[in-house]
């Protein structure tokens, strides 16, 4: 079979797809000056419209979804994402972020609500809806608690921020762009943070404490309260990264376990979708004593009147333009309205009873759990001893499912992170564990299996060394014998 | 309603087979005095309740009317075809394509985004989308200062207000200093840079919509060694020279203008694209191409080593989860327009802007037009400018961005047009301008 | 617009390998005088300009606001993820299933709208979908017609008026008779049926909204040797006894109510399920579960010796192609709703006609309650029906299908309701008929 | 790789999926009577929303459609369909057909123009808009032109309809359904309406001919003058199946070629969707004479206001429910007004050059022509002596391409009936004569690979025999040892 084309490749000089109103006469040059304008038209393709539907369907088709597939993939929170929802940001979409406040009291009601909501369901004091994703929120959070230890002339003493070992990339990378040097704590035995060791980390020069409850092994923390109170014994903050909150829903709240700023991931827990890789959203919430801070602008309720208020001296300024993924938030204010609270609550239930399923039956079919406890809404598990996460991976692809989150946390040995979520059926679940029950049956089999799978996906095996050695970035034109380019 | 599917029947089964007798069981770990608040919500609702409540909701929002309204986003004709193929659920509800063999859909439909987008800035690498404009501002002063080392950054006022309040919250932290440079009086003048200037960050066409002098910024930056940021419109770039051509090192900007709804801000995307000689500084995600075991070409996320998941505390960027979706609206929609159409839009946007202006004037209002302009021009006004804005909204035009006072134009608008808009859509604007009494304009700005 | 891609090099190419010299040669065929008419359209439009004028001529109707609009067709909650799925551009552009190899979807959709049909009736085999419930009660009496020989058909008055005039349409040309059965005065009464009927027409409920007593109907048709063939509101039959329960041979209807939007009347679709012993002349496509030569289960159009295409003018119809796509919409959403929800909608219905009733006799008028009814009822008025419908619609109410004087009922209208009314609504309503002084009525009507 | 599941086979008791406003309280016997309710609940599907969505989103990648495949099935039109048709079509889908006519001016609006700008396009004098597809538009047809004999006192007299032996099936079919007698006239060694035969056939009992031209194979009847004069001067009326409008779209119009009743299929010609199988449309257009048979309702224009005149003593009634299949009527608007009078006139030209262009280049790699003369928007191609068209239109499969027409018109003997539509590019024309190509080749060089394929589609050669002898028409519950049954 031939190569995929790429767009260029069906592009024709001068062919033409759908067509804007035809512009006046106008003297462009003597507008915008000729040195203005650009020489060459830019090699943009030209294609007509339907041979533009074929090629996006055909690429749609080439693509794994949580619409066709299983997706269970770890830390993601790949539940349904209703159709409801984007039936309500329909309803919004036209508005501009300029136009009078008066006549988008909608739309900020709905901000102003969502701030309320999110405050209500996490157990903080006040929101703000800025922030683009979590490791956004992140960095709007860590800001915030940059800003409150200035505020109290600690600034220059604090330069650390820990982070357990096992934590995500974004929080120590979040960490540095704020300008903090970043210490580690391990994991003990039981899969949490090694408390002795945190201790021994925490000092005067400590300004927060980035967690994740339950943690990327999917395991709860249980000594949360000895953690924040050590914590805020030292003059630190703590910080919770909500990425999880989808196993603790309605159950606790990071605000009463002690967290001063928390941000979550309304892309996971709040079922805006993930887009192929984005947008997300990152709301961040704080406690009172941060609320100064929160970026701008922030909406109010004045009266009747729903305000943007950017006149706010002590924050933090601008994480963004605007006032976020406002699309974004129609779809969560969907969400947590069609729920309700007792809705929510019945969310975190079946996604950690659904997770729970999932690990006891893939310990009965061989796979390894190292921390074999009851979790939350996710486990790590590891293939049988000599098996390589990866070439089970791909050989789940010939089963038309989505592999889970591989070699992450870093910490554990061929991790396999599997998060099924609560819109899963048990169905579901058992067809997973079926398929790979019978990739571990095929590789005993045959040994060559793992290595080549898989086998009936429209690309196989990629060679990643070659991509990265020799870059190619962009559609070379003409260096393909392509009629394209 | 309810998304999860469980029948007590399941439930049952499940609890069974994990060996526990009930689901808060399994909530054990959790502190048992903090366990079940009090969580202040409402109850759920079923779907068409829900949907009543919504559009309850949305009829509190004015849209529709003429518009003019700009200030870095604008309603361009986005063809039926772009959302329709952008949003199939196939894209809409994949996550990041960690798994290349089965995300080749959003793998290489990113390819070809990095592609136009290097055509339509002239550079050469772009990566596969960040949060917005501003944020990818922010991004790409922070990249100049890691391949510079100097830690200070220049910022004309031209660029918009909002970016640049975004460049200072991300810069502040690190110790980085932000100089601002002051317009004269709509566009940036000659540029000293000093020798310890990390990146100059100048936007084209500027927030009060003029055209600033490019090439010349460009050279000023690099004679001091630093890293020349054009943060620009992309839907210019089917018109205006690109920052390749001009010689920049970095082009920005927000992509809501290549096709994606203005959704009251957001989302949009953030692009950034840079010289090849800055992708080890580079922050985000690339797509690279390469081929299968079978020979087959393939597309993949690459160097990779430069990211969060990877280099932790030392990534270039914080960044996960980008724009991808809105940055494949515009690839769609680019691939819909084509070049001739993309040229279209931008020209019918310069002519009915400068149309709206010359209206304006004959109408006896005295928009600036003494710098050249794309898309959008200042308008003084002789009252305060939200309440114009909030005026003109009565009467049912969506108009009138406030200058904001910085600028030191006084009380001003800025009015944009796009190319869908009717002439019977200025006639109504200078007519309720007119009647609002804001011609008097002229005597209060030039007086 | 154009949608054709052909640049002028295609051209040039595409003749040259053809061998003419031109498009318009390739037209040598037609008649020459006649070639290249005046035809008196307007100029085309691009996209933008299309949407507006499509946009101003639905501004130009009216939709929303409380509904009481009924009459065989009803806006009962259909959720988004129906039209979602149902509308993916597979099933919308493809065309019938004649290659089953890459036809599948549409072909295991159809399979299960036949077992769903089935349930719903209670009968046994269900075709692929008719055009609409009307069409679908013309091909059951000719169905009747060729399986008894017999050339009489028997149809309530009961059955909706347009569905009557159909038959009317379809029997007059074969020289079938079809006599009306008046009802007394709200429902069918015992019928007497000859021995030269093939077919009894019988409608549940009503037009107007009243149960019949099918089974006693259908005894009488029986008796006769008639095939009893029931027009049902296939929604209703989440609840109401089914065809196949009372006998019915064939059950007919229209999918409307199945999940559907209105429309303005159409495209929705007609359904026709029969017992076993009805198939060789059962009329429509039907699809068929077998195997591959893997042996893998698989679906594919069968029995087609019955259809135009194999049989040509001894066909049990002439219909090629059905509306597929509707019913695949009435799929889904059963799919979605699930016996239970579909339950809800259809109590809901009925709860909600009900209270309406209730409430109207409470504000002192004369609903025609005598008799048992699901959705819909009869209400006399004391002015001209359509006025009241226009006066209502003024009042941004929309409600009152007008009652045919050939049911002898006076002025009077129908009145419906369906789960997604609110109380409010209904408030809104009754304050509006009071107003208008229809509470009269009760006197007039039954004066 | 196991069966598709049917959507019972992922039901669940109990299990729900969406959920409508939950019914109040209410004493459903009391209110409708115990003797009316069903015992029994239907058995339907059980599932959660997401397994529908999984099972109606991977049913759809099991389905070749003109967004995702080349499709050039004859006598279909399988045009590319806007975009654009489908958002203008969602702005009205919420009218009630009962609501007030005065609240509905928009849509009434439309269709007065769509009837005068069908009967521009077509050189009729009225058009209805009732008819649901092709076939039902005949049917209109057909019975006005019984009515106008009737009118005549003809009506005993005239028992016949003559159509071509290439007629498409519905042509006779609907000629029976209208009570008439079908008399069949043969082909010419040109392709065309055998000019003597018909002669013959003519004659005082011919109520009607029904004629398409191009016909069925795709040529021009040359002769259509002659054969209208023929017709007229023995009182019968000539018939125009309008299935192949796309081919004369600006360059000549049925009306003026001698046609009395034209019926067209908006689903082909005029960009609405054909849904898998319908619903289609057939708007049915008269000459003046016949004005007054139009089935009811018709709409007028009175001064300023629309209005649905059912009011017409002589019409043949109504043809279905309300007004026809509106939804699809806004689509054919809106594709009328955004080509325009010129851009129609290029549709036909490019349809035509591009069903030449296919045909020239079938002819070279082997294909034969048994008409062998310019052709219209479409032709009829059979295989090289000794293969079968099934077998090759199997093998077509695997290249992602839908085959042509097969074993139509049943004049021609393994008739591959092809129309490639204006909306294709030479290119993808080149790919399917390349596909056509590679398939010839393979046959020569592997004696089996014809008769064992398709080899890549989700299902492979079916066995049809079975499907008819031992009919399974629907789910059988519990006969399967399905989970679901
Ligand atoms: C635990 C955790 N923290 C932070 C993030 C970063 O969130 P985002 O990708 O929205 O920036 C993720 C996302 O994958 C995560 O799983
Ligand atoms: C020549 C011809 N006539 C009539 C018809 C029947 O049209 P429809 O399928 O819309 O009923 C067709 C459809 O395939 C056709 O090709």
């Amino acid at each position: 079979m031939a190569d995929f084309p790429v767009i260029y490749e069906r592009s024709r000089p001068g062919r033409r797809g759908a067509q804007p109103p035809r512009p006046r006469e106008f003297d462009i040059e003597a507008a915008v000056g000729s040195e203005n304008l650009r020489e060459e038209a830019p090699r943009l393709p030209e294609v007509s419209e339907l041979d533009l539907v074929r090629h996006y369907t055909q690429l749609a088709h080439r693509q794994f979804s949580i619409d066709a597939n299983f997706y269970p993939l770890g830390s993601c929170t790949m539940k349904y994402n209703p159709k409801v929802n984007e039936e309500a940001a329909r309803l919004f979409q036209d508005l501009h972020p300029y136009q009078a406040p008066e006549t988008a009291q909608g739309a900020l009601q709905l901000m102003y609500e969502l701030q309320n909501d999110l405050a209500a369901i996490t157990g903080m004091d006040a929101f703000s809806l800025q922030p683009a994703a979590g490791a956004h929120g992140e960095l709007a959070g860590v800001l915030m608690i940059r800003a409150y230890h200035e505020s109290r002339g600690e600034g220059d003493q604090r330069r650390v921020v820990i982070v357990p070992d096992s934590a995500h990339g974004t929080n120590p990378a979040t960490a540095a762009m704020a300008g903090y040097e970043v210490r580690e704590v391990p994991t003990d035995p039981s899969g949490e943070v090694d408390l002795a060791a945190f201790q021994a980390a925490m000092g005067p020069d400590v300004a927060a404490v980035m967690l994740t409850n339950p943690n990327t092994l999917g395991l709860f923390e249980r000594k949360i309260r000895k953690l924040a109170d050590t914590a805020h014994a030292a003059g630190a903050l703590l910080y919770y990264d909500g990425a999880n909150l989808n196993a603790i829903l309605g159950r606790v709240r990071p605000g009463d376990m002690g967290f001063d700023v928390v941000h979550l991931n309304l892309h996971k827990t709040f079922t805006t979708p993930h887009g192929g890789g984005g947008p997300g959203t990152g709301r961040v919430g704080v406690k009172a004593k941060l609320r100064d801070f929160l970026p701008v602008p922030v909406i109010e309720k004045r009266g009747d009147e729903y305000v943007i208020d950017e006149d706010r001296p002590r924050s933090i300024g601008r994480m963004r333009s605007h006032f976020g993924n406002f699309g974004n938030l129609v779809r969560a204010y969907t969400y947590i309205r069609a729920l309700g609270r007792e809705g929510l609550r019945e969310v975190s239930g079946h996604a950690v009873l659904n997770a729970n399923y999932l690990r006891v039956k893939l310990k009965e079919i061989g796979f390894r759990v190292p921390f074999d406890r009851v979790n939350m809404h996710e486990f790590v598990a590891q293939p049988p001893e000599g098996m390589r996460t990866l070439d089970i991976a791909k050989a789940l692809l010939d089963f038309g499912m989505h592999p889970m989150t591989v070699y992450f946390p870093l910490t554990v040995k061929e991790a396999m992170m599997i998060e099924p979520t609560e819109t899963e059926s048990l169905e579901t679940l058992d067809a997973y564990v079926d398929a790979l029950r019978q990739v571990l049956e095929r590789a005993a089999e045959d040994p060559d299996y793992l290595a080549n799978a898989p086998y009936e996906t429209p690309v196989r095996r990629l060679d990643e060394v070659k991509a990265a050695r020799q870059p190619v970035l962009r559609h070379r034109f003409g260096e393909q014998g392509a009629p394209g380019s | 309603m309810r998304y999860h599917p469980h029948t007590p029947e399941d439930v049952a089964r499940a609890l069974e087979a994990i060996g526990v007798a009930s689901i808060e069981e399994l909530f054990d770990d959790l502190p048992h005095d903090l366990r079940d608040p009090e969580v202040d919500l409402p109850p759920g609702m079923d779907e068409a309740a829900l949907l009543d409540h919504m559009r309850a909701l949305a009829a509190k929002n004015s849209v529709g009317g003429p518009d003019f309204l700009g200030g870095g986003v604008r309603r361009h004709f986005i063809p039926s075809v772009t959302p329709h193929l952008a949003l199939q659920s196939e894209f809409v509800t994949a996550y990041t394509p960690y798994q290349p063999e089965v995300s080749q859909g959003i793998l290489q439909a990113t390819f070809e985004y990095q592609s136009m987008m290097c055509e339509l800035t002239g550079l050469d690498v772009s990566n596969a989308s960040m949060y917005d404009g501003a944020t990818a501002t922010a991004e790409a002063a922070l990249l100049a200062v890691r391949q510079t080392r100097r830690d200070r950054v220049m910022v004309s006022r031209g660029v918009h207000p909002e970016t640049r309040a975004v460049l200072a919250t991300y810069l502040h932290p690190l110790g980085v200093t932000l100089d601002v440079i002051d317009l004269d009086p709509l566009t940036t003048q000659r540029l000293e840079v000093p020798g310890d200037v990390a990146g100059v960050v100048v936007q084209q066409p500027n927030f009060l919509g003029y055209l600033e002098e490019m090439a010349a910024h460009t050279a000023a930056a690099h004679a001091a060694g630093a890293l020349m940021i054009a943060v620009v419109d992309p839907l210019s770039l089917a018109l205006l020279a690109p920052p390749g051509a001009y010689g920049a090192d970095v082009a920005v900007g927000d992509g809501q203008t290549l096709g994606n709804p203005a959704s009251y801000g957001g989302p949009s995307f953030g692009f950034m694209v840079v010289k090849e000689e800055l992708l080890r500084q580079f922050p985000g995600r690339i797509v690279g191409q390469t081929t299968d075991v079978d020979g087959k070409r393939a597309f993949v996320l690459t160097l990779q080593a430069r990211e969060q998941h990877i280099r932790r505390s030392r990534a270039k960027s914080n960044i996960c989860t980008n724009h991808q979706l809105a940055a494949l609206m515009a690839t769609v929609n680019v691939g819909a327009l084509g070049p001739q159409g993309l040229r279209d839009v931008a020209v019918g946007t310069a002519e009915r802007s400068h149309a709206l202006a010359a209206r304006l004037q004959a109408g006896g209002m005295a928009p600036r037009t003494e710098a050249r302009y794309f898309s959008e021009f200042v308008l003084p006004v002789s009252m305060e400018a939200a309440g114009v804005r909030s005026e003109l909204a009565r009467r049912g035009i969506h108009a009138g961005v406030p200058v904001p006072a910085e600028y030191g134009l006084g009380e001003a608008v800025l009015l944009s047009a796009t190319e869908r808009v009717r002439d019977e859509d200025m006639a109504a604007l200078v007519g309720a301008l007119s009647d609002m009494g804001v011609a008097q304009a002229r005597e209060v700005a030039h007086g």
